[in-house]
């Protein structure tokens, strides 16, 4: 039974994973660009989720105004900072992006304080009891579901619109896409902001589930997030999830079984390393 | 004076970690997001033996050689995977070195090791002794920029695949820059121990990995003076601008981010440019 | 005399795919060999097991007589096999006199103990220039690659690859993406350096430019061994035609 | 301008910054973290140390002369404390300091104070080597350990709760704490049932929450500040889990009951503040810093409240800028403090008791006294 409820909870941790991951392979595929600052953006949708809820009472419309407002912050982003260095050293957009991140948490201290803030009506506090003693909290129940859902649509729209396929084949190759006339700066827009809108979707489940957003959240969320794209192979999206779901398992079973050994993060790097050392392209990579 | 001593040392203690990573990343190509790593080996060993009643100076060639252990490891594995592949497998070096650290009762836990002794050099001795080796280790560096490995180190960094065609022996010559490099960060390390007498594990995790990998790019990546320059300004910034309090680290990541965006060759890049520009004037 | 080099029997499946099928290849000193076949012959397979980027199931390749399954890329060229690749990579932070002083060096940079007190390039600079001067790129000696002609970046591989001394110099699609004139040239050139006395192994898609400076032709089809010897006695052969006729028809 | 000229004009300034400063306050120094993870305790421990500037010099000053506060941001950092302590002595001249920052930059921060012969007081920073640095460093606040066995003493014999599961945060703040818990859990019939780590950067504890669930514990004793416990006491009330949390000082904020919103309710603490206290130094701390601030006092504020007023009251009495007659005085100091009555032992550590707050209706309240001096004798040596 402690192992169903530790799985699970390993399910939840991934699933959020996953949200704030995709964003982070969809910018990869198409630009190369290890982009830090999504953990930013992670935050700032974080805040817009707590702050409209606050102001309106309403769960679903901060949803909604998070995504879309992130969203569009997103595509500023790009605009603003990536697009000028596209044909630049990676490792050049990589500490833009550091800097970027960094000052975003100052940035969210600054305007909010450092205290963080907290829904003042904490919605979908409470438990169902699935059945003898197993059970999963609303919260958590609405993190997997959402996060089904979301990559469900996401799975829809890149296979079945014209939207989704040339998103897809800007992905795979560039230089084809541009020949078959996809407006290849739409489609790095667009991914921006479908990357971002996830992240900021996690961002709100985050803050529903510890009722507290901060400066400093997107920490965590910068670097795993990282390995967590690395592990799935750079680029893959399926392998992203795969990858978003061991580590957030094996967090899961790590915390309780080999914490008093190695914490959380260096576990989850120990099985990044050595995945990498056998498996040098990731889990679902290409060679 | 202490106060500018301490801020002197702290800068050559900067320019040698800086240099050291610039070793690697800016002569041979390979990106590292966990340079702290090896500097946090040097600063434990030397803490634990100094603690043991080793002297000071003793410890430092302990230090390096087990930093340089340590890279050696690293680098073979590095070996197996690039570019950014090798950025985060490095990234994961340093969260397990600290992950590891963390769980050790003899390196002192979550509470690490203080009290260190003062070195017998006094202040101003110790402050003279860190630019000596800040100052020797750019002149390695430079000279070596200069030699016939210099030269494959460029040849590597720029595509290590026609290295190979050019009958280069790559892996040999990354784990030399590993190990110089990673030995002279754990000679770094040493200093910092001596310098603040107080090593824990949160003093060489990944923050402090990115921000030496920010000081060799802003310096301008592979050179020497200017990733020294970068190292000396950066890293006593934030006591700089103690005047901005609230808002020094937000200054500092603005900084970071313009230089990236509008001069990202760096120091070496904006000089070498006016150079140029003076020149064609003339 | 002892050949060159000997591929035997070299078999290389990929997944269920059998791209060099049993293949046998012998060179000996100062052939001019043109490696030719349809599109899907299995020739940049072939080519890469000799190099070392794909490992054969079954099969031997041997270099004066020295197996080379086992050795890397570098290895191999220490041993004398030189390379000049059909896309060209030039290392771009180099002028063009520096990526062949680089190779010169080898004495140099086998050794990094050697090499980090090292300092001189002034004997590797000369003979680059002269190499350079040989391939035609004199003028060019100064400049970065990437401000040059693909035309000057093919002839900069060919210089680079003379530069290691090599006993085999194997010249993959060398022609490919350069224009009549372009590609004559520097076929012309291919045909002076054999006739110095240097073992070339060319694989070419250009039949033209094969059958005029080629003795011998080696032709693959399928991942087999087709047929090997004289150039016009081979390409005349039926089962030689049809399987040019039958494949793509090439230029 | 570039950014080059702009590096050398920062280093140029290091040259004016040498002035010598205008000296006509009695200047204090006080490093905090303003930024950083850390920043929430900084900004709470500067109001409070503000404040009591304030009420001395209200009061009069120092016989006359006008406090002055010196604040350097340190980021909870040792590497940016050493240089601001230095700076603290040489530029500014202070004549003693307070630390607001946690125990990584004060400790390294104390040896520096120590050589110099200036007096400083850690306000709420746990490390046992902080005071050890030497003879002109003392603390007004309780040793991790001590803090961790008056927590086994309530869990075992105020609560009567045996099977206890340890909570612990992956820091030096957690690790004492949870050393003097086990190190008294025995005395107090306690019993360790379970053991697990977090790091400070945690929020999400859905594992611990059920393998708490399946180990079924008499009480929690979960270490870690407002903004992990407040995550984690909700998380582990949404889960159904209704076991007592025994908390300590690092949750006495008002974000922790605004985080954990109604399942904080009952959540008990051992901390330094008594909010129900009839001491009027506490009861008038608590209210003139609501007034000042606008939002609840915390043990932090006040803490570093207590920390400057132990400084007043100490150079009161010595009478002179004369740092061995300051540290004379604070090592001889006997006064009431918002934080309970300060005298400190010979290695310069705080001899008070121990204050246990519950929460309850949404706000800390007194739940008890744990005065057991035997229990609670800091370190000596």
């Amino acid at each position: 039974m402690l192992y169903l409820e530790l799985l699970l909870q390993g399910i939840v941790q991934g699933s959020i994973y996953a949200l704030i991951a995709l964003g982070l392979t969809l910018v990869y595929g198409l630009l190369r660009i290890l982009h830090v600052a999504h953990a930013a953006l992670f935050t700032l949708g974080a805040y817009l989720g707590v702050i409209v809820t606050n102001a309106t009472g309403s769960l679903v419309l901060a949803t909604a105004v998070s995504m879309v407002v992130t969203g569009v912050v997103g595509m500023a982003v790009y605009k603003l900072a990536y697009e000028p260095l596209l044909g630049k050293p990676p490792f050049i957009a990589l500490i833009a992006s550091i800097a970027m991140f960094i000052a975003s948490e100052e940035i969210f201290r600054i305007i909010f304080g450092p205290y963080g803030l907290s829904y003042t009506n904490p919605p979908l506090q409470g438990y169902y009891e699935i059945f003898g003693g197993f059970y999963l909290k609303y919260g958590e129940m609405l993190v997997i579901g959402l996060s089904i859902v979301m990559l469900s649509i996401l799975g829809w729209l890149s296979g079945n619109t014209r939207l989704g396929v040339s998103w897809r084949a800007t992905v795979t190759d560039p230089s084809m896409a541009r020949a078959f006339g996809i407006n290849i700066q739409n489609v790095r827009y667009l991914n921006f902001f479908i990357g971002s809108a996830l992240a900021a979707a996690a961002g709100v489940l985050v803050a529903l589930l510890n009722n507290l957003v901060e400066p400093t959240m997107g920490s965590v969320a910068s670097y795993k997030a990282l390995a967590i794209i690395v592990l799935g192979g750079l680029g893959s999206i399926r392998g992203t999830l795969v990858a978003a779901m061991a580590i957030g398992i094996i967090e899961s079973f790590g915390t309780i079984y080999l914490g008093h050994i190695l914490g959380r993060d260096a576990l989850a790097f120990a099985f990044l390393i050595l995945v990498l050392m056998v498996r040098p392209q990731g889990l679902l990579g290409a060679k | 004076m202490a106060y500018e001593i301490t801020l002197i040392t702290s800068m050559a203690i900067s320019v040698l970690f800086a240099l050291s990573l610039n070793f690697i990343t800016g002569f041979c190509g390979q990106i590292s997001l966990g340079h702290a790593a090896f500097m946090g080996v040097g600063a434990y060993t030397t803490a634990a033996m100094m603690k043991a009643g080793v002297p000071f100076i003793a410890t430092i060639p302990v230090a390096a050689v087990l930093a340089g252990c340590l890279g050696v490891l690293v680098g073979i594995a590095s070996l197996r995977v690039r570019h950014d592949f090798l950025a985060i497998t490095t990234m994961g070096v340093v969260f397990l070195f600290v992950g590891i650290v963390r769980q050790q009762d003899f390196l002192g836990g979550e509470i690490g090791i203080s009290g260190i002794q003062a070195s017998s050099f006094g202040r101003i001795g110790f402050m003279a002794f860190c630019l000596l080796l800040a100052a020797a280790f750019a002149v390695f560096s430079l000279v070596i920029k200069r030699s016939w490995m210099g030269f494959v180190f460029d040849s590597i960094a720029d595509n290590e695949d026609v290295s190979r065609v050019l009958g280069i022996d790559v892996s040999k010559y990354k784990l030399i820059a590993f190990v110089v490099g990673t030995a002279a960060a754990g000679v770094a390390g040493s200093l910092y121990a001596q310098q603040f007498r107080f090593v824990g594990p949160d003093s060489f995790g990944f923050v402090e990995s990115v921000s030496v990998l920010a000081m060799v790019i802003v310096g301008g990546i592979g050179s020497v003076w200017g990733v020294a320059v970068a190292a000396a300004g950066l890293s006593v910034m934030p006591l700089m601008i103690q005047f901005v309090d609230d808002y020094k680290i937000l200054v500092y990541s603005a900084l970071l981010f313009s230089m990236m965006r509008w001069a990202p060759d760096g120091l070496a890049g904006i000089v070498n440019r006016s150079v140029k520009r003076i020149r064609r004037r003339s | 005399m002892q050949p060159v080099l000997e591929v035997k029997n070299v078999t290389v499946r990929f997944g269920g795919v059998t791209a060099v099928d049993n293949a046998s290849l012998t060179i000996n000193r100062g052939d001019l060999i043109g490696f030719v076949g349809p599109n899907g012959a299995g020739k940049t397979t072939l080519m890469r097991v000799i190099t070392g980027i794909v490992k054969p199931q079954e099969g031997e390749v041997l270099l004066e007589g020295r197996s080379l399954l086992g050795m890397s890329i570098n290895q191999r060229i220490r041993a004398g096999l030189a390379l000049a690749q059909q896309i060209v990579q030039p290392l771009r932070a180099m002028t063009l006199l520096e990526n062949v002083a680089l190779a010169c060096g080898a004495a140099k940079t086998s050794n990094p103990l050697v090499a980090m007190r090292s300092f001189d390039r002034s004997a590797e600079n000369q003979r680059a220039m002269e190499l350079l001067t040989r391939v035609g790129l004199k003028d060019a000696a100064h400049s970065e690659p990437s401000k040059l002609p693909l035309g000057y970046l093919k002839r900069l591989e060919v210089a680079r690859a003379l530069a290691l001394n090599p006993k085999l110099l194997l010249l993959d699609e060398p022609l490919a993406g350069l224009n009549q004139s372009e590609a004559q040239s520097l076929a012309d050139l291919i045909k002076t350096l054999n006739a110095d006395g240097l073992t070339i192994l060319l694989i070419e898609h250009n039949l033209r430019e094969v059958m005029r400076i080629c003795p011998q032709v080696y032709v693959q089809e399928l991942g087999r061994s087709l047929a090997f010897g004289p150039a016009k006695e081979i390409m005349a052969r039926p089962d030689v035609i049809r399987a040019y006729l039958g494949g793509t028809v090439d230029a | 301008m570039t950014l080059k000229s702009k590096l050398l004009g920062a280093a140029i300034s290091v040259g004016l910054m040498a002035a010598p400063a205008f000296a006509e306050n009695v200047k204090i120094g006080f490093n905090v973290p303003l930024t950083g993870f850390a920043a929430a305790d900084g900004e709470s421990a500067l109001n409070g140390a503000q404040l009591a500037v304030e009420q001395v010099n209200a009061a009069g000053g120092i016989n006359g002369d006008m406090l002055e506060l010196v604040v350097y941001d340190d980021q909870a950092s040792p590497k940016e404390a050493v240089p601001i302590a230095q700076k603290l002595i040489e530029k500014d001249g202070v004549v003693a300091a307070v630390s607001g920052s946690y125990s990584g930059s004060t400790r390294a921060a104390a040896g520096i104070f120590q050589e110099a012969g200036v007096p400083y007081i850690s306000a709420y920073a746990i490390h046992p080597d902080i005071t050890r640095a030497g003879n002109y460093v003392f603390r007004t606040s309780f040793v991790g350990e001590v803090q961790g066995r008056a927590g086994a003493k309530l869990a075992g014999e105020n609560l009567g709760l045996k099977r206890a599961v340890i909570l612990t945060i992956k820091n030096d703040f957690g690790q004492s704490l949870a050393a003097g818990f086990k190190e008294a859990a025995a005395k107090f019939g306690v019993e360790v049932i379970g053991e697990y780590e977090y790091s400070i950067k945690d929020r999400q504890f859905g594992p611990i929450v059920s393998k708490i669930r399946s180990d079924n514990p008499d009480v929690i004793y979960a270490t870690g500040y407002f903004f992990t416990a407040g995550p984690l006491v909700s998380q582990l009330r949404a889960a159904g889990i209704t076991t007592t949390v025994i908390g300590q000082e690092g949750y006495d904020s008002q974000h922790y009951i605004e985080i954990a919103g109604p399942a904080a309710e009952g959540t008990i603490i051992t901390t330094s503040l008594d909010r129900d206290s009839s001491a009027a130094e506490t009861q008038d701390f608590i209210k003139t810093f609501e007034a000042k601030t606008g939002h609840k006092s915390d043990m932090v504020a006040a803490s570093g409240h207590t920390a400057i007023k132990v400084l007043a009251a100490a150079m009161k009495v010595a009478g002179t800028t004369d740092k061995a007659a300051i540290r004379d005085a604070i090592a001889a100091t006997n006064l009431v403090a918002s934080t309970g009555t300060i005298s400190f032992n010979a290695l310069g550590e705080v001899q008070k008791s121990v204050q246990v707050q519950i929460v309850k209706d949404g706000n800390w309240h007194h739940f008890a006294v744990i005065d057991d001096a035997a229990l609670l004798a800091p370190p000596t040596e």
